[in-house]
């Protein structure tokens, strides 16, 4: 006969001292490195028992599921996690669930129904949307623009491809999406040689290039200055290289995210959640925004998100959760 | 001349050179133009000299899993040294290089001290490297750095890449090395026959040592490669390297069982492999059908090599 | 006459067995040097340790200094050795297959100029040793292509480049020709004119009489006569000294043969992929037919055709009467019940890195599995009965084929095909390195085998043993059959009928 | 007849003296377990959470599961000295299967498991019968079907899902990948806290023993790894057990790939995808050689549960990802070097006292 299932229990009633918040993305990536800051932050604002920022999964869910498991086994009692497969990650999120955590799932959505208490994330289609903007502005709203991105077979890929056609298509034919190369976001120097051999085959027809993966933007910010074709690049993110970019010309704008804010709120809500409130809609999809910089504004958008942290921090308190 | 249409060298020259014609013809010669042939040829030299640097210990019969990641390694550092430390490029490249060899010589020195089978020593620093390697700048990239060392690597001389002659002249050394030089010889009888090698007074380890150490040169000879010709280098360089490394020597002709090489056929192997990856560019096939290409390419071209051994044993 | 090398009480033990135990050897100047005994007695291994390539456990190894006088030496590896003017002929083929014959002859000096390869000079070295042995081979050919034989005289050459004042030849002519063993066997002497040292060994104890002076035997790692001169002892006394035991007959089994059996082989007419034509030739239950020729003859060859290795293009195999199409060997082996034991036992007939037990039982798996589970006791007895039969020295049946002494290995070679009980067995070149005692005994064997009705092809380049053995010999050359004899067991009668044969290459079928 | 001048023909070999056998200590296997046991207790004193049965030593035990049958997967072929270069996408083809007759037929777990097994068999003879039939070498044959299948699982995952994985979650799965069997009682007693897979994967490893050791198809393989000339012509049909090492390596890499996606709890298409190098690591650090001829199920089974521990202690020391990287090649090297010096003074002992 089977034991009834005791070891599921819900999170909550864990003062904050207690409550030990692991950040966990999906691998080593430059998007990442402001939650360790971040969570740092938390920890100390917040009196949190913990926050820890475990970036050893690389790019594998079965190693990430392992890195969970593990911090489990540590204490550690609230995930933010960014799912490296968002089509699987869901079963670790119940899994989480399951033995009584809060978890949130971080700057990325798992497909379909989010499992998780909640996902705080770019909202990666928009995100995409408005760096296509970018680009057709850049490029005097008419030509071929090329889209550069990372894994094809990740629903957020998807998201991105079908957020620059929404803006392409907005233009009503004036600007024809030539391309989206897809799968080179792995590593830099596949990145450059898919550059390198795009340029070759179509520099000359191409007006501008948006990237929604950070290898690519790396890579044609290099390439098309190399070349010194008159080729417009819409980077993301804010990583140096990318802000050198922007500094120098070769980039012309880039599309922020805020994982500052995904790790700070998102540590907010999975102390708030510990501690006994509940979410009012169980896996509720929060956009933690995104913001185009040009040369022109890239002093003043730090002021942007921190306010936007600050908003979405107020979100939570106001409607999403619900503490007695 | 029979025995010479009967080299795998020139199964694989054939092929190559029909796959180029094709897709010349293909693109409206667009293949032809000086841009298109420049990134052609520009992006061949690292699968090369990756190819060449798992040559070099395929013929003593081991394998070198820390090649890919090694190149990685030894690019991040002299990203380093340029940025960080402020160094000059022709310090950072002989570094680079240094590094390289050093740590073939250390892959070399593990497999003879601890009679680790090489496959399991290198799969072990290649995991102490991918730590060293993230852990030089993180998950930062190096860019931006000395203009003299990225105009070498974007300079061409009469519309032929200098890093491609640069890998060009790397593999007629290695040719020269494992043909004409007495350590290349000894190098190569030892992966023939350890045994008959030994019972001719040459020494198995210095063989093995002698190999990782030059893989682990070519190596940092990629990385120099990689940072003069691609202008920005970060930890993620080399993960795609691995089974590159292996697919040019082999598909050349180079056996696994050590004692046989093929500069050759090592070149024109990823001479092919370029020219499926320069078509999908061109034609904006999905990588995904690229791979299922590359696969029957490959298979092809092993399939079409055993045809022509089953005909010339006919003959005999 | 000055001793130019002196092993005393040498000690080696491996594993499991003590290979040597107080051997001593003692050479001198311009001496050709017997060294003698039975499979598995320990000369290869002292030949090894004279080389470097094992360091003895115990024992003195002394050469002479500079000055003449001897001294105590310990050579660490194979480049001592060769400082030392030691050249060597192992037993095993040790050439790089991928190289040429010219650098596989000057593989431990390969000269440079200007730190390069000096190709030019390689081929000139390679072609002085070349022309030693009256060789007539391109130095620029990769080892690879060449035959069995012309290894062995490319391994010979390579011995003789060192210029060494000590030559040690192990089992030098097992593949070669008669032909070749003399021209081999001459400058072995005109080296000893000039005051060289060669220690031969050999079990072909009739070149060894009429090449060598002195003589040292060694029975069970230990030396029964040291440096005797060999003209003291007659062919029995050291085969006496060798066995350990008086000297007894062996007698052969007696057959008849009734010339209208139906053929348990019969080949007819037939043509191979290989090259073979018109080759046709019967095997009787009870019978051994032997297929005599030289060296590429196209015998060996014949054999794999018949087992499926090569396709039948013309003419007709019969199997017991009835047209028989063999696909493969399994084939051969399961459905026609034929054998084939290969001349060529390292590459073909074992498996080195596998235990004896399991080189044994391979063919009879079938036969020793319960719903596909091969039952161990049952292998382990096949073991025990076929190691007690053909007495092989064994340390145990779990033990790699690969350590066996030479003798031994071709004994278990054998042991599989005897295992799988069949009818008609080809049975090739059995006796090649093969000492005395047990040459006899696989002679009574084989003898035996057909006296319970095998049907027995064997194909030998030894004419003694043919004689010997054969009820009939048919000769080969070039993949035909040149002619058949009945054999009457007069040796030179029958070498003469057969050379006539193969010289003039036309002969009546008998 | 006839009579020939030689001597006796010779009595039984006269008696040797036996093999001395390695002492206990010596044995390979045993070096293994006790590297793997001293690692066990240096991270439970570093960390006690290494102890804890249901976040570290249940999961733990499922992982080595998995990367038993990964090791057991390549080992199938490494008995012939081949290599199986495309373990990892074998098992996303057969899980592909798998995860596409749950969703759409409705059909059990083992039902769909058993058509999971037979893809991955049937994929791995056809590697099998090219290797074979062409005579091209195992690891460019294995490689291009790697490349191959990698475009394939993809495009066959975005035809039948739209995405990379199925929604489906057949009954019994989360059983699988969630229960052990102290979860299933008798009364008052429970079983022992090991997690369900463990069975599937010891009897995997069971059978692949009982293969290589007793059956004569498996001994057969080996002997053509030994030498395939050789074995041509002592009677075995080379080819076909070529085809059918191959088919082994399909048949676990699909139940390695089952395994994984009851522990993952999701049919996806990126099953696999680290099974290469591991698949490797697993059989050669229990002995297995590259050359063929010469298994060791149970130095699998031990070189999978050496790297998984590796790995779990120090991902339980929460080390970053340089500092983790760094100390797992140095903790191997440092296993691995022991255990030789462990052999060396084990081989020297033998040779001087026999
Ligand atoms: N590497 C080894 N490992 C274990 N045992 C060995 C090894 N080499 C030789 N032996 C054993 O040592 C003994 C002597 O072998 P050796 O090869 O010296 O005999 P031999 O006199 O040359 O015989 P043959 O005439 O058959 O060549 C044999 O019992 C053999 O099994
Ligand atoms: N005329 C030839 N030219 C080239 N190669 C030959 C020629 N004749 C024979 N060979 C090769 O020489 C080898 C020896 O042939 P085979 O084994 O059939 O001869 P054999 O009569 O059995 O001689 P043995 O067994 O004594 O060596 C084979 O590989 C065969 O292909
Ligand atoms: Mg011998
Ligand atoms: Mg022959």
């Amino acid at each position: 006969t089977k034991k009834s299932d005791t070891t599921d229990t819900e999170a909550g009633g864990r003062e904050p001292a207690q409550v030990k918040v692991a950040l966990v993305p999906g691998g080593s990536h430059p998007y990442f490195q402001p939650w360790k800051d971040a969570g740092a932050a938390a920890k100390s604002e917040l009196s949190l028992g913990d926050v820890t920022f475990n970036e050893t999964a690389g790019w594998d869910q079965t190693k990430q599921n392992d890195v969970l498991k593990s911090l489990a086994a540590q204490g550690y009692n609230a995930f933010g996690v960014f799912g490296v497969s968002p089509d699987n990650i869901n079963s670790t999120f119940e899994d989480l669930k399951r033995q009584g955590f809060a978890v949130g799932s971080l700057a990325s959505c798992p497909a379909g129904a989010n499992k998780a208490d909640f996902c705080l994330s770019t909202d990666v289609e928009v995100a995409a949307y408005k760096g296509a903007k970018a680009a057709i502005d850049a490029m005097g709203g008419q030509g071929n623009l090329v889209h550069l991105t990372g894994n094809k077979v990740d629903s957020n890929t998807q998201r991105r491809i079908k957020g620059v056609e929404k803006a392409v298509a907005e233009t009503g034919g004036k600007v024809v999406l030539v391309q989206s190369v897809t799968d080179i976001d792995k590593d830099l120097q596949s990145a450059q040689k898919a550059v390198a051999d795009l340029l070759a085959a179509k520099g000359r027809q191409i007006q501008a290039i948006v990237n929604t993966a950070y290898n690519p933007a790396v890579a044609s910010a290099e390439g098309v200055r190399q070349s010194k074709l008159p080729i417009k690049v819409i980077a993301i993110d804010d990583d140096p290289a990318v802000l050198d970019g922007l500094r120098g010309g070769s980039v012309a704008a880039t599309v922020l995210q805020n994982p500052v804010g995904q790790a700070r709120v998102g540590s907010y809500a999975l102390m708030k959640l510990s501690g006994g409130c509940t979410i009012s809609e169980p896996g509720v999809t929060i956009d933690s925004g995104s913001f185009v910089v040009t040369r022109d504004n890239l002093d003043g958008y730090e002021a942007d998100r921190t306010a936007t942290t600050e908003a979405l921090r107020k979100k939570f308190d106001g409607d999403l959760l619900k503490c007695n | 001349m029979r025995s010479l249409v009967r080299t795998n060298e020139f199964t694989l020259a054939v092929i190559a050179a029909l796959g180029f014609a094709a897709l010349a013809v293909a693109t409206d010669f667009n293949l032809l133009t000086a841009g298109t042939l420049d990134a052609f040829l520009r992006f061949l030299a690292l699968p090369i000299v990756i190819g060449l640097a798992q040559m070099v210990v395929l013929a003593v019969g081991q394998m070198n899993l820390s090649v890919g990641v090694l190149t990685g390694f030894c690019a991040v550092a002299s990203g380093w040294l340029m940025i960080d430390a402020g160094l000059p490029a022709p310090v950072a490249v002989l570094a680079a290089l240094a590094l390289g060899a050093t740590v073939g010589l250390v892959n070399g020195l593990l497999v003879i001290f601890t009679r680790i089978n090489g496959f399991i020593v290198t799969l072990a620093t290649m995991t102490i490297l991918e730590g060293l390697r993230y852990g030089v700048n993180g998950t930062g990239t190096y860019q931006g750095y000395s203009p003299g060392l990225r105009e070498f690597g974007q300079a061409s001389l009469a519309g032929v890449p200098v890093v491609f002659l640069l890998a060009v002249a790397i593999a007629v050394a290695v040719a020269l090395f494992f043909r004409r030089t007495v350590p290349g010889r000894h190098l190569l009888a030892s992966g023939g026959n350890p045994f008959a090698a030994r019972l001719s007074g040459i020494s198995n380890d210095r063989a093995l040592v002698l190999a990782h150490t030059l893989s682990g040169l070519l190596a940092g000879f990629a990385a120099v490669i990689v940072v003069a010709a691609f202008g920005s280098v970060n930890a993620s360089i080399g993960d795609d390297l691995l089974l590159p490394s292996f697919a040019a020597p082999i598909i050349g002709g180079v056996a696994l069982a050590g004692g046989m090489i093929s500069v050759t056929g090592t070149v024109l192997a990823a001479f092919l492999v370029r020219l499926v990856d320069v078509s999908q560019s061109q034609f904006d096939i999905n990588r995904r059908w690229v791979d299922l290409i590359i696969g029957a390419v490959v298979l092809g071209a092993v399939l079409l090599g055993q045809f022509r051994d089953k005909l010339s044993g006919g003959q005999r | 006459m000055s001793i130019v090398l002196s092993a005393e009480n040498l000690v080696k033990t491996f594993p499991g067995v003590r290979a040597l135990d107080e051997a001593t050897l003692t050479l001198t100047a311009g001496s050709v040097h017997a060294l003698l005994g039975e499979n598995g007695a320990g000369k290869s291994t002292l030949i090894k340790i004279l080389t470097g390539v094992y360091r003895p456990d115990g024992g003195l190894l002394r050469l002479p200094g500079p000055d003449g006088e001897l001294r105590t030496v310990q050579l660490g590896n194979p480049q001592d050795a060769q400082r030392a003017g030691i050249g060597v002929v192992h037993q095993e083929r040790n050439l790089i297959p991928t190289f040429t014959v010219a650098e596989n002859i000057c593989l431990q000096h390969l000269p440079r100029r200007a730190g390069l390869l000096d190709r030019a000079a390689l081929r000139v070295e390679a072609r002085r040793c070349l022309d030693l042995l009256d060789l007539d081979l391109d130095p620029d050919l990769p080892v690879s292509r060449l035959s069995v034989a012309q290894m062995q005289l490319v391994e010979i050459a390579k011995a003789l480049s060192a210029d060494s004042t000590v030559l040690l030849l192990d089992e030098p002519t097992a593949s070669l020709t008669n032909d070749e063993a003399d021209r081999l066997y001459g400058i072995v002497r005109r080296l000893s004119e000039r005051g060289h040292a060669t220690v031969l060994v050999s079990h072909k104890l009739e070149e060894v009489f009429a090449v060598a002076d002195t003589v040292t035997v060694l029975r069970d790692g230990r030396s029964v006569a040291e440096a005797e001169p060999l003209a003291d002892h007659t062919r029995e006394q050291i085969v006496d000294l060798m066995v350990g035991r008086a000297y007894q007959q062996v007698h052969l089994a007696e057959r008849t043969v009734d010339a209208d059996t139906e053929p348990a082989l019969a080949l007819d007419h037939v043509a191979t992929t290989a090259g073979h034509h018109d080759v046709s030739l019967v095997v009787r239950p009870g019978e051994i037919v032997g297929l005599y020729g030289l060296v590429g003859a196209g015998r060996s060859e014949l054999a794999k055709a018949l087992l499926g290795l090569d396709r039948i293009t013309a003419g007709e195999v019969r199997v017991h009467g009835r047209p028989a199409r063999i696909r493969d060997v399994g084939d051969a082996l399961h459905r026609h019940r034929i054998g084939y034991v290969t001349e060529n036992r390292k590459e073909e007939g074992l498996f080195l890195d596998q235990t004896v037990a399991r080189n044994t039982a391979v063919t009879v798996w079938r036969k020793l599995a319960r719903l596909g589970l091969v039952r161990d006791r049952a292998e382990r007895s096949l073991v025990d009965e076929y190691a007690d039969r053909l007495g092989i020295r064994l340390a145990s049946p779990d033990q790699h084929a690969g350590q066996l002494s030479g003798g031994n290995q071709q004994k278990v070679s054998l042991a599989k095909w005897l295992a799988a009980d069949c009818d008609v067995l080809i049975i090739d070149e059995p006796t090649v390195g093969i000492d005395v005692r047990t040459k006899a005994a696989f002679h009574e064997l084989i003898a035996g085998l057909a006296a319970r009705g095998m049907a027995i092809l064997l194909i030998s380049s030894d004419l003694p043993e043919m004689v010997t053995l054969a009820d009939r010999i048919a000769v080969m050359r070039e993949f035909a059959i040149v002619g058949e004899l009945d054999n009457d067991h007069d040796y030179d009668r029958m070498s003469q009928s057969v050379i006539r044969f193969i010289h003039d290459g036309q002969g009546v079928v008998a | 007849m006839k009579t020939e001048t030689a001597p006796a023909a010779p009595p039984a070999a006269e008696a040797r003296p036996p093999t001395r056998v390695l002492p206990v200590w010596a044995n390979p296997r045993l070096g293994l377990l006790i590297v793997v046991a001293a690692l066990v207790v240096l991270f439970s004193s570093l960390t006690p959470a290494f102890l804890d049965p249901r976040l570290t030593l249940a999961p733990l035990q499922a992982d080595i599961s998995v990367y038993v049958v990964v090791g057991l997967a390549q080992l199938a072929v490494l008995s012939l000295g081949h290599m199986n270069m495309a373990v990892g996408r074998m098992a996303a083809l057969s899980t592909f299967a798998m995860g596409l007759v749950y969703d759409r037929l409705g059909v059990p777990l083992l039902v769909g498991l058993l058509v999971g097994l037979a893809v991955g068999a049937g994929i791995g003879a056809l590697a099998g019968l090219l290797i074979a039939k062409t005579g091209v070498n195992s690891f460019v044959v294995t490689l291009a079907l790697d490349f191959g299948l990698l475009g394939l699982v993809t495009i066959l995952y975005t035809w039948a899902t739209g995405g990379v994985s199925f929604a489906v979650q057949p009954s019994g799965l989360s059983a699988l990948r969630f229960d052990t069997f102290a979860d299933y009682c008798m009364g008052d007693v429970c079983g022992p806290r090991i997690p369900l897979v463990v069975p599937i994967a010891v009897a995997a490893a069971l059978g692949v023993g009982l293969l290589f050791r007793h059956a004569r198809l498996g001994r057969e393989i080996l002997m053509t790894g030994s030498n395939t000339v050789a074995a041509e012509l002592s009677g075995i049909p080379t080819h076909r057990r070529i085809v059918a090492a191959h088919a082994v390596s399909g048949l676990l890499a699909a139940l390695a790939g089952f395994l994984l996606a009851a522990n993952n709890g999701a049919f996806s298409a990126n099953i696999g995808e680290s099974f290469l190098l591991p698949s490797f690591l697993a059989p050669v650090l229990g002995g297995t050689l590259l050359a063929g001829g010469a298994v060791s199920v149970l130095g699998t089974a031990l070189g999978a549960t050496l790297t998984q521990v590796i790995y779990k202690g120090l991902n339980l020391l929460q080390f970053s990802l340089e500092e983790l990287k760094l100390y797992i090649g140095l903790v191997l090297l440092a296993a691995l070097s022991l255990d030789r010096l462990r052999a060396v003074i084990a081989e020297r002992r033998a040779v001087s006292t026999s």
